[in-house]
C-alpha cells in the first residue's frame, strides 16, 4: 500500500480530530447542565431517591460519553485518513481479526457490568423503601387531575381528601400509593423521584423521603386522553407544625368567613349556585357530600360505563388555599376562577366539567357568587405560606392569593 | 443451518413411510394416554398429593411429542423442519411462561380488592 | 461521476425476448418481485412524506409555549398517526421494498418462492394503509397513541371509531407483513443459486432472513392482542377491563412482545444495507463477516427477551425490572460489535464518499448516539426519570431516523441506479446528505435537553414557565430544515428519472450478484442462473483472490457478468409465470371484509353500515379469489 | 382473523409453483426441501406464537372467575360448575382419531391408492365435523346455563381460546373437503401427495393444540393449589427470578 501520508496531512488530521473531540466534550458538558433550570428538571434532585438516580445517571452518562468520543474519533480518523486517493488503489482485503473482535466484545461487556451492578442495587434499595414508609398518601389519578387521600399513619391528616396540591410534612419516609379507576396515568415529580405509572387494577407504591421544605412540580407522564398535557400537580413539603395546622383547618371545615353562605333548605353552608356543582364536588363540613371519591367501584355500571365515577370532580375543601385551578394549569386567582367557571371546556379540552357547564350555563352573578364562595374556603387564620422550589434558579412563583 | 446449496438438486419426497399398522398402534397409544389422563382426574389421591398437574403435564407432553414425531413425521423427516418448528415452540413456550409469571404476581389480590370493594 | 474510471462503461444489451408489459393493468397483476418492490417503495415513500408532514404539524404546534394552532384532539390524532404511519406504513414497507427488489437478485433467483403471495402482501399492505388513513376523512383519526395502551382504547374511554380504524388497520397490515415474511424466508432457504451457501449470503440477505423470521414470531403476539381488543370493543368482553376481571397490563405485555422485536425489525434492514455499502466504497470486504451474522442473530434472539424494558415504570417489581435491565444491556454487546466492525471495514480501506457512503457512515456515527442513550434507559432508575419524556423521543429517533432512515436513504442512493438504470446527481446528493444530517441533529439532539428538563411526550401544549420554550423553538426549526432536505431529495429523484446519466451494470464496482446484470434488470433477472464460488463473487471475478492486491485478473474462470451478458445476447427464452389478478382480488376481499368489520362496531352505527353487508361481500370475494388462485395454473 | 386468512393463503399457495416454469438450469430448491412444506412448517412455528399468546392469556385469567366465586363475587357459572370432562374427553378422542385417518389418507396417496385417499380424507373431515358439532353443542349448552361470551373473565377467555381453535379446525375441514373434491375430479395425482401432506401437517397441528387445550382448560382443576401458572412461578422462584 502506498500512501502519501506527509507530515502536513498528519497535522491536519490531528487538528481535526482534536477539534472534534473538543466539540464533543463541550456538548457532553452541556448535557448534564442544560435543563437543570426547569421546574420539572430531572437533574436537580431534592430527595435521597432522586439523588440515587442522579448518581446513576452521571455514571452511565460519562461512560457513554467516553464510548461516544472513542467511536466518533475512530470514524473521523478513518474518514480522513483512508479517503480514496486514486482509482487504481485496491486495499488489502482484511476479512477480520479475531483478537480485535474479542476485545471489542469484552470491553463493552465489562462496561455494562459496571453499570448493571449499581443499577440492581438501586432497584432493590428503592423497593425496600416502599416497605419502610412512615407516612402514606393515596393518590387517585383521574382524567385529568389528582385526588389525594391521607392514610391512617398521617397523624392529623388521616382522612383528609384534597386535590392536585399534595401537602406533606418534612422529614418523612412518604409512600405514595397510586390508584386509578379509569385509564393509565403516571405520577411524576422529577425533583423528588422517577415516575411510576398509575395502573388500573394495580396498587403501585412510590417511596419519597421529604428532606427539604419546598414546592415541587409534578405532572402526568403517561398519555391519558385529551388533556393529558394539562394534568399537573405539586408536592408541597412543609414543616410538621404547618402541615398539622393545615390538616386541622381542613377538618374544621369552612371558617366564619364563609358563614354568609349558609343557605336555605337541605344544603347547608353552600351558595345556591353551588347546587349544580354538588353532583361532582364535595366540601368538608358542609352538606355537599354526594360526589364519589377514590376508586368508586360501586359507581361502575353493568355496561362497563364509569357512570358518576367518570365525572366526579375534586374535593373543594380549603379551595381558597390551593395554588392552582384545573390541575395546575391556572394560578388560583379570582379572575382565573371566574374564567374557569365561565367555560372550563375552553381552558381544558375534554374536561367533564365542560359537559355540565358550557359558556352561558352560569350567569355573571352566579359566577361571582361561586368565586366569592370558593375563594373564601380557607382557614380563619389564612393559608400557610407556600415554600419556594429549591434547586431551580428561575423560580416559578406560586400564585397563592 | 446445514447447507445443501452445493448439492445436486434433490426433490423432497417426504418422509420414509411408516406402515399403517404402526399408525394405528400409535393411535391406540394416544387413546390410552387420554384415557389415563381422564382417569387420574377422578382419583382423589392425585388431587390431594399435588401430583395431578405434573402427571397431566407429562402425559400430554408425551401425546404432543408422539403426534409431531410420527403423524407429522418430524422424527423421520428432514431435521431442518424440526429445527424450525421446535424453534417456534420453544420461543412460544418461554414467552408464555414469562408472561404468566410476570402477570400473576401482581394482579390477583388487587383485582379481588377492586372487585369486592374490600 | 457515473462510474469508476477504470471500469469500462457497459451499455446494457437490448433484451428482446421478454419485453416487459406496460400499462396500469400490468402493474396491478404483476407478480414480478422487482415491480412489487418498486410499488412497495413508492407507496411507502409517499407515507414517509405524509408521516413527515404530520411531524411538521406537531412541531408547528410545539414551536412555542401555550400555542393554540392545533386542538388537543387533533394533536393527539397527529402524534398517533405520525407513529403509526412511520412504523407500519413507511419504514416497514420501505424495507420490504428493498427485500423484494434486492434480495432475490442477491441470491441469484428469478423471483421469490411464491410470487403471487408476494403480490398479495403488497396489496394487503395498500388496503391496510388506506383503511388507517381514511379515518382522516371521517374526522375520526386514531388518537390513542401508536402503542394503544388499554384501557384508554376501551369503549368507555374511546367511544368513537378512532381506535377501530387503528385496530383493524394494523391487523390487516399484520397479514401483509406475515405473508411477505414467510415468502422471504422460504426464498432465502430454497432459491439460492448453486454455490450460494448460507455463509456466502450477502449480509443484506442475512438481514432479510433474520428480520423475516422475527416478523413471523413477533406478529402473532400483536395479532392476539388486537383480537382481544376487538372482542372488548365489539362484543363487550373484558380482557383489558379491570371491572370485568381483566387487566390492562396484559395488553402492554402482548404489545411489547411484538413491539420490541419490531424495533429490530426496523433497524436490522438498515444495518444490512450499510453492511453492503461500506465494503463497496471502502473496496474492502466486510470486516468480520461471520461475527456480523452471529451478531445479527444474537440481536434478534435477545430482542425477544427484553420487551419489559418498555414497562420499567408500570411497577413490575424489582426482580422483573432487574432481569430485563440485564437482558437489555446484553443487547448492547452485539450491537457494539456491529459498529466496531463497520469502522474496522473502513480502516485501511480506500474510501470513496458517494452519497450512499455518506449516509452509511452517517448511520454508523449517529446510531451510536441512539445506542448509548438506549443503554441509559436500561438503567431502570434512570429510565424512571427519562421514560415518556423527550429524552426517549430523542433516543428512538436517533435509532429510527439516524439509523433506519439514513440506512434506507443510503440504500436508495446505492440501488436506485440498479432499479432505474440511471445515476443520481451526486452533487445534489451531497447537499441532501448534509442538509439531512444538520436538520436531523438540530431536530433531535435538543430533545435530550428537553427530556432532561422534564418535558413529557404526547403533550399538546406546555406552560410558559416550564422553561421548555427555547429548545422547542430550535427543534421546530430543525424540523423545517429536515423537511426541506426531503424537498431536495424529491428534486434529486426527479432529476435522476428525467436526466440521470445511464448507470451501466455495475456503477459502484460492487461485489454482489445484482451488479452482474443490466440496470434495470430484465424481467427474468438472470439469463442463466449464476454459479457462486465465493462470497463477494463479482470482486472475485474482477480481481481474483477477492480483489487481492496483486490485481491479477483470473482469466481462466468465467466471469458471472460476462456469462450473463452473453446469455442475454443469445435471447434466452426464459418462461416466466403468468401475471395474476387474484392476489389483488383476494387483498380487496380482505380489505372489504376489514372495512365492513370497522363499521360494524355495535356502539357506533351510521345508516345501514352496521349491517354485515361489506363483511359478507369481502369474505365471498376472498374465498372466491383464494380458490381461483389455487386452481389457476402458475405458468 | 389474520391467522385464519394467512392459513388459507398459504394453504392455497399450493398452486403457487414459481419455478415449475423454470428451465432445468435452476435447482428446484437449494436445501432440497419442498418450498410449500417449508412454508407450512414456518407457518406452524408462527402459529405456536399465536396459540401461545392466547394460552398465556388463558393462564393469566384462568381461575380468576373461580376466585371471585369463592369470594362470593363475580357473575355466572365458573369452570368447576360447568366444564363437562367426560363429554370433552370424547371430543378429544374424536380429534385424535382424525389425526389417524389423516395420516392414513397421506399413506394412501403415497401408495397411489386414490380411493383410500378419498375415504380417509372424508373420514378426517367427518371427524372434524363431529368435533365442531361437539363444540357447537358445548357452547350452546353453556349459553343456556348462563355462561355467555361476556359473562365473566373465565367465559371471555374460554370462548376466545377454544373458539379460535375451532376456527382453525373449520378451515381445516374446508381444506380437506376441497382436497376430496379435487381428487374426485382427478386433480390429485400420486406425485402430488405433497398437497395432502401439507394439509395433514396443518390438521395434526390443530390436533396437538387441542391436546394442550384439553389438559389446560378441562383437566387441570381450578381449585387446585398448584395450577400450571403457579407451578411456573415456583419454578421461577426456584431459579431465583420469582
Amino acid at each position: 500500500m502506498h500512501r502519501g501520508s506527509t507530515g502536513g496531512r498528519r497535522r491536519t488530521l490531528t487538528r481535526l480530530v482534536t477539534l472534534l473531540a473538543l466539540i464533543v466534550l463541550a456538548g457532553g458538558f452541556l448535557l448534564p447542565v442544560v435543563g437543570a433550570q426547569s421546574p420539572y428538571s430531572t437533574i436537580s434532585p431534592q430527595s435521597p431517591q432522586a439523588e440515587d438516580i442522579q448518581w446513576l445517571y452521571r455514571l452511565v452518562f460519562w461512560l457513554a460519553l467516553a464510548v461516544f468520543v472513542g467511536v466518533q474519533i475512530a470514524i473521523v480518523y478513518a474518514v480522513l485518513r483512508y479517503r480514496r486517493r486514486s482509482n487504481d488503489e485496491r486495499p488489502e482485503p482484511i476479512h477480520g481479526n479475531k483478537n480485535l473482535e474479542i476485545i471489542w466484545t469484552v470491553i463493552p461487556a465489562i462496561i455494562l457490568l459496571i453499570i448493571f451492578i449499581p443499577t440492581v442495587r438501586t432497584i432493590y434499595a428503592h423497593a425496600d423503601q416502599v416497605e419502610n414508609g412512615n407516612f402514606t398518601v393515596e393518590v387517585y389519578a383521574k382524567q385529568w387531575w389528582w385526588e389525594i387521600h391521607y392514610a391512617d399513619d398521617t397523624g392529623e391528616a388521616a382522612g383528609v381528601v384534597t386535590a392536585n396540591d399534595i401537602v406533606v410534612p418534612q422529614g418523612k419516609d412518604v409512600v405514595f400509593k397510586l390508584y386509578s379507576n379509569n385509564v393509565i396515568h403516571s405520577f411524576w415529580v422529577p425533583q423528588l423521584s422517577g415516575k411510576l405509572d398509575v395502573m388500573p387494577g394495580h396498587e403501585n407504591k412510590l417511596p419519597i423521603t421529604t428532606e427539604n421544605v419546598g414546592m415541587y412540580f409534578g405532572q402526568c407522564a403517561e398519555y391519558c386522553g385529551d388533556s393529558h398535557a394539562l394534568m399537573r400537580f405539586k408536592v408541597i413539603v412543609q414543616p410538621q407544625e404547618e402541615f398539622d395546622a393545615w390538616a386541622t383547618a381542613w377538618k374544621a371545615g369552612p371558617s366564619e368567613a364563609s358563614a354568609e353562605f349558609v343557605a336555605d333548605g337541605d344544603i347547608a353552608k353552600v351558595p345556591e349556585a353551588f347546587g349544580l356543582c354538588l353532583a361532582c364536588h364535595q366540601v368538608e363540613g358542609t352538606n355537599a357530600a354526594f360526589a364519589p371519591e377514590g376508586l368508586d367501584e360501586e359507581a361502575v355500571t353493568d355496561t362497563g360505563d364509569m357512570g358518576p365515577a367518570k365525572f366526579a370532580g375534586p374535593n373543594l375543601s380549603l379551595m381558597g388555599c390551593r395554588t392552582t385551578i384545573g390541575a395546575g394549569i391556572l394560578p388560583n386567582t379570582p379572575e382565573n376562577m371566574a374564567k374557569w367557571l365561565e367555560d372550563p371546556g375552553a381552558i381544558k379540552p375534554g374536561v367533564y366539567m365542560g359537559e355540565v357547564i358550557e359558556k352561558g350555563t352560569l350567569n355573571d352573578e352566579q359566577i361571582q357568587q361561586l368565586v366569592n364562595y370558593l375563594e373564601s374556603l380557607k382557614p380563619a387564620e389564612g393559608c400557610s405560606e407556600i415554600p419556594v422550589q429549591p434547586g431551580v434558579e428561575e423560580q416559578v412563583m406560586p400564585s397563592n392569593p | 443451518m446445514t447447507d445443501h446449496a452445493m448439492h445436486a438438486p434433490a426433490e423432497d419426497h417426504g418422509q420414509e413411510h411408516l406402515s399403517d399398522a404402526t399408525y394405528i398402534k400409535i393411535a391406540l397409544l394416544l387413546v390410552v394416554i387420554t384415557a389415563v389422563e381422564v382417569a387420574i382426574y377422578y382419583v382423589d389421591w392425585f388431587h390431594t398429593s399435588g401430583t395431578l398437574v405434573p402427571a397431566l403435564a407429562v402425559l400430554s407432553l408425551v401425546k404432543f411429542i408422539t403426534v409431531i414425531s410420527y403423524y407429522m413425521h418430524l422424527k423421520v423427516d428432514d431435521p431442518r423442519y424440526r429445527y424450525i418448528f421446535v424453534c417456534g415452540l420453544i420461543l412460544a413456550g418461554l414467552i408464555v411462561a414469562a408472561l404468566a409469571a410476570l402477570m400473576r404476581t401482581h394482579k390477583i389480590d388487587y383485582a379481588l380488592r377492586f372487585i369486592t370493594g374490600a | 461521476m457515473a462510474s469508476i474510471a477504470h471500469q469500462p462503461q457497459i451499455v446494457p444489451q437490448p433484451v428482446t425476448t421478454t419485453k416487459p408489459a406496460t400499462g396500469i393493468w400490468s402493474w396491478l397483476t404483476t407478480i414480478d418481485h422487482k415491480r412489487i418492490g418498486l410499488m412497495y417503495g413508492i407507496s411507502a415513500f409517499f407515507f414517509l412524506l405524509l408521516g413527515g408532514f404530520e411531524a411538521l404539524l406537531i412541531r408547528a404546534q410545539l414551536a412555542q409555549p401555550e400555542n393554540d394552532l392545533i386542538s388537543a384532539q387533533r394533536y393527539n390524532e397527529l402524534f398517533t398517526m405520525h407513529g403509526t404511519t412511520m412504523i407500519f406504513l413507511a419504514l416497514m414497507p420501505l424495507t420490504s421494498g428493498f427485500f423484494n427488489y434486492v434480495m432475490p437478485l442477491q441470491i441469484g433467483a428469478r423471483d421469490v418462492a411464491f410470487p403471487r403471495l408476494n403480490a398479495f402482501s403488497l396489496w394487503v399492505f395498500i388496503f391496510g394503509a388506506i383503511i388507517i388513513n381514511i379515518s382522516w376523512f371521517f374526522n375520526e383519526a386514531p388518537n390513542q397513541g401508536w402503542y394503544g395502551y388499554a384501557p384508554l382504547t376501551g369503549t368507555a374511554w374511546s367511544p368513537g371509531r378512532n381506535v377501530d380504524f387503528w385496530m383493524i388497520g394494523i391487523q390487516v397490515l399484520g397479514v401483509a407483513s406475515m405473508a411477505a415474511s414467510f415468502n422471504f424466508v422460504v426464498t432465502i432457504f430454497n432459491l439460492r443459486a448453486p454455490g450460494m451457501k448460507m455463509m456466502r449470503l450477502p449480509i443484506f440477505t442475512w438481514s432479510t432472513l433474520i428480520v423475516s423470521i422475527m416478523i413471523i414470531f413477533a406478529f402473532p403476539a400483536i395479532t392476539v392482542a388486537l383480537l382481544l381488543l376487538s372482542f372488548d370493543r365489539y362484543a363487550g368482553t373484558g380482557f383489558y377491563e379491570v371491572a370485568a376481571g381483566g387487566d390492562p397490563l396484559l395488553w402492554q405485555h402482548l404489545f411489547w412482545v411484538f413491539g420490541h422485536p419490531e424495533v429490530y425489525i426496523l433497524i436490522l434492514p438498515a444495518f444490512g444495507i450499510i453492511s453492503e455499502i461500506i465494503p463497496v466504497f471502502s473496496r474492502k470486504p466486510l470486516f468480520g463477516y461471520s461475527v456480523m451474522v452471529y451478531a445479527t442473530i444474537a440481536i434478534a434472539f435477545l430482542g425477544f427477551g427484553v420487551w419489559a424494558h418498555h414497562m420499567f415504570t408500570v411497577g413490575l417489581g424489582p426482580t422483573a425490572n432487574a432481569v430485563f435491565a440485564g437482558a437489555t444491556m446484553l443487547i448492547g454487546i452485539p450491537t457494539g460489535v456491529k459498529i466496531f466492525n463497520w469502522v474496522g471495514t473502513m480502516f485501511r480501506g480506500s474510501l470513496r464518499f458517494t452519497t450512499a457512503m455518506l449516509f452509511a457512515v452517517g448511520l454508523v456515527s449517529q446510531f451510536v448516539i441512539g445506542g448509548l442513550s438506549g443503554v441509559m434507559h436500561a438503567v431502570v432508575p434512570v429510565d424512571a426519570q427519562q421514560n415518556d419524556t423527550y429524552f426517549i423521543i430523542a433516543h428512538f429517533h436517533y435509532v429510527l431516523f439516524g439509523g433506519t432512515v439514513f440506512g434506507l436513504l443510503a440504500g436508495i442512493y446505492f440501488w436506485g441506479p440498479k432499479a432505474f438504470g440511471k445515476m443520481f446527481d451526486e452533487r445534489i446528493g451531497k447537499w441532501h446528505f448534509w442538509l439531512t444530517f444538520v436538520g436531523f441533529n438540530l431536530t433531535f439532539f435538543p430533545m435530550h435537553f428537553l427530556g432532561l428538563a422534564g418535558m413529557p411526550r404526547r403533550y399538546f401544549t406546555y406552560a410558559e414557565d416550564s422553561g421548555w420554550g427555547p429548545w422547542n423553538a430550535v427543534v421546530s426549526f430543525g424540523a423545517l430544515v429536515l423537511g426541506f432536505s426531503f424537498l431536495v431529495f424529491l428534486y434529486n429523484i426527479y432529476k435522476m428519472v428525467r436526466h440521470g446519466e445511464p448507470a451501466g451494470d455495475d456503477p459502484w464496482d460492487a461485489a454482489t450478484l445484482e451488479w452482474a446484470i443490466s440496470s434495470p434488470p430484465p424481467a427474468y433477472n438472470f439469463a442463466v442462473i449464476p454459479t457462486v464460488t465465493h462470497r463477494d463473487q463479482l470482486w472475485w471475478d474482477k480481481y481474483g483472490d477477492e480483489h487481492g492486491h496483486a490485481h491479477v485478473q483470473n482469466d481462466d474462470v468465467p466471469k458471472t457478468a460476462e456469462i450473463q451478458r452473453e446469455a442475454n445476447a443469445a435471447h434466452p427464452h426464459v418462461h416466466l409465470p403468468n401475471p395474476s389478478y387474484f392476489p389483488l382480488l383476494a387483498a380487496a376481499g380482505l380489505g372489504t371484509f376489514a372495512l365492513g368489520m370497522l363499521f360494524m362496531n355495535p356502539a357506533i352505527t351510521i345508516g345501514l353500515l352496521h349491517l354485515p353487508v361489506l363483511v359478507i361481500v369481502g369474505v365471498a370475494l376472498l374465498i372466491f379469489s383464494v380458490y381461483a388462485w389455487a386452481f389457476e395454473p402458475a405458468g | 382473523m389474520a391467522q385464519a386468512v394467512a392459513t388459507l393463503e398459504h394453504a392455497h399457495g399450493a398452486g403457487d409453483i414459481p419455478h415449475a416454469a423454470d428451465h432445468a438450469d435452476h435447482p428446484p430448491s437449494s436445501t432440497g426441501l419442498d418450498s410449500r412444506k417449508l412454508l407450512m412448517w414456518l407457518f406452524l412455528a408462527s402459529d405456536c406464537m399465536f396459540f401461545g399468546s392466547l394460552i398465556a392469556m388463558y393462564m393469566i385469567y384462568r381461575g380468576d372467575a373461580e376466585r371471585m366465586f369463592l369470594a362470593g363475587q363475580g357473575a355466572g357459572p365458573v369452570p368447576h360448575e360447568i366444564l363437562d370432562i367426560p363429554y370433552t374427553s370424547i371430543s378429544a378422542f374424536v380429534l385424535l382419531m382424525s389425526s389417524l385417518t389423516m395420516v392414513l389418507a397421506l399413506a394412501s396417496i403415497q401408495r397411489g391408492n386414490h380411493r383410500g385417499l378419498r375415504i380417509w380424507l372424508g373420514a378426517t373431515a367427518a371427524l372434524g365435523l363431529v368435533f365442531m358439532g361437539g363444540q357447537f353443542y358445548e357452547f350452546t349448552a353453556f349459553y343456556h346455563e348462563g355462561l355467555g361470551l361476556t359473562t365473566n373473565i373465565f367465559s371471555n377467555s374460554f370462548f376466545v381460546l377454544t373458539g379460535f381453535h375451532g376456527a382453525h379446525v373449520t378451515i381445516g375441514i374446508i381444506w380437506l373437503i376441497s382436497l376430496v373434491i379435487v381428487s374426485l375430479r382427478g386433480g390429485l395425482r400420486q406425485d402430488q401427495a405433497m398437497n395432502v401432506e401439507i394439509a395433514g401437517l396443518y390438521w395434526h397441528f390443530v390436533d396437538i393444540v387441542w391436546i394442550v387445550i384439553f389438559t389446560l382448560v378441562y383437566l387441570i382443576p381450578y381449585d387446585d393449589v398448584t395450577t400450571i401458572t403457579e407451578g411456573a412461578e415456583h419454578a421461577l422462584r426456584f431459579i431465583g427470578l420469582g
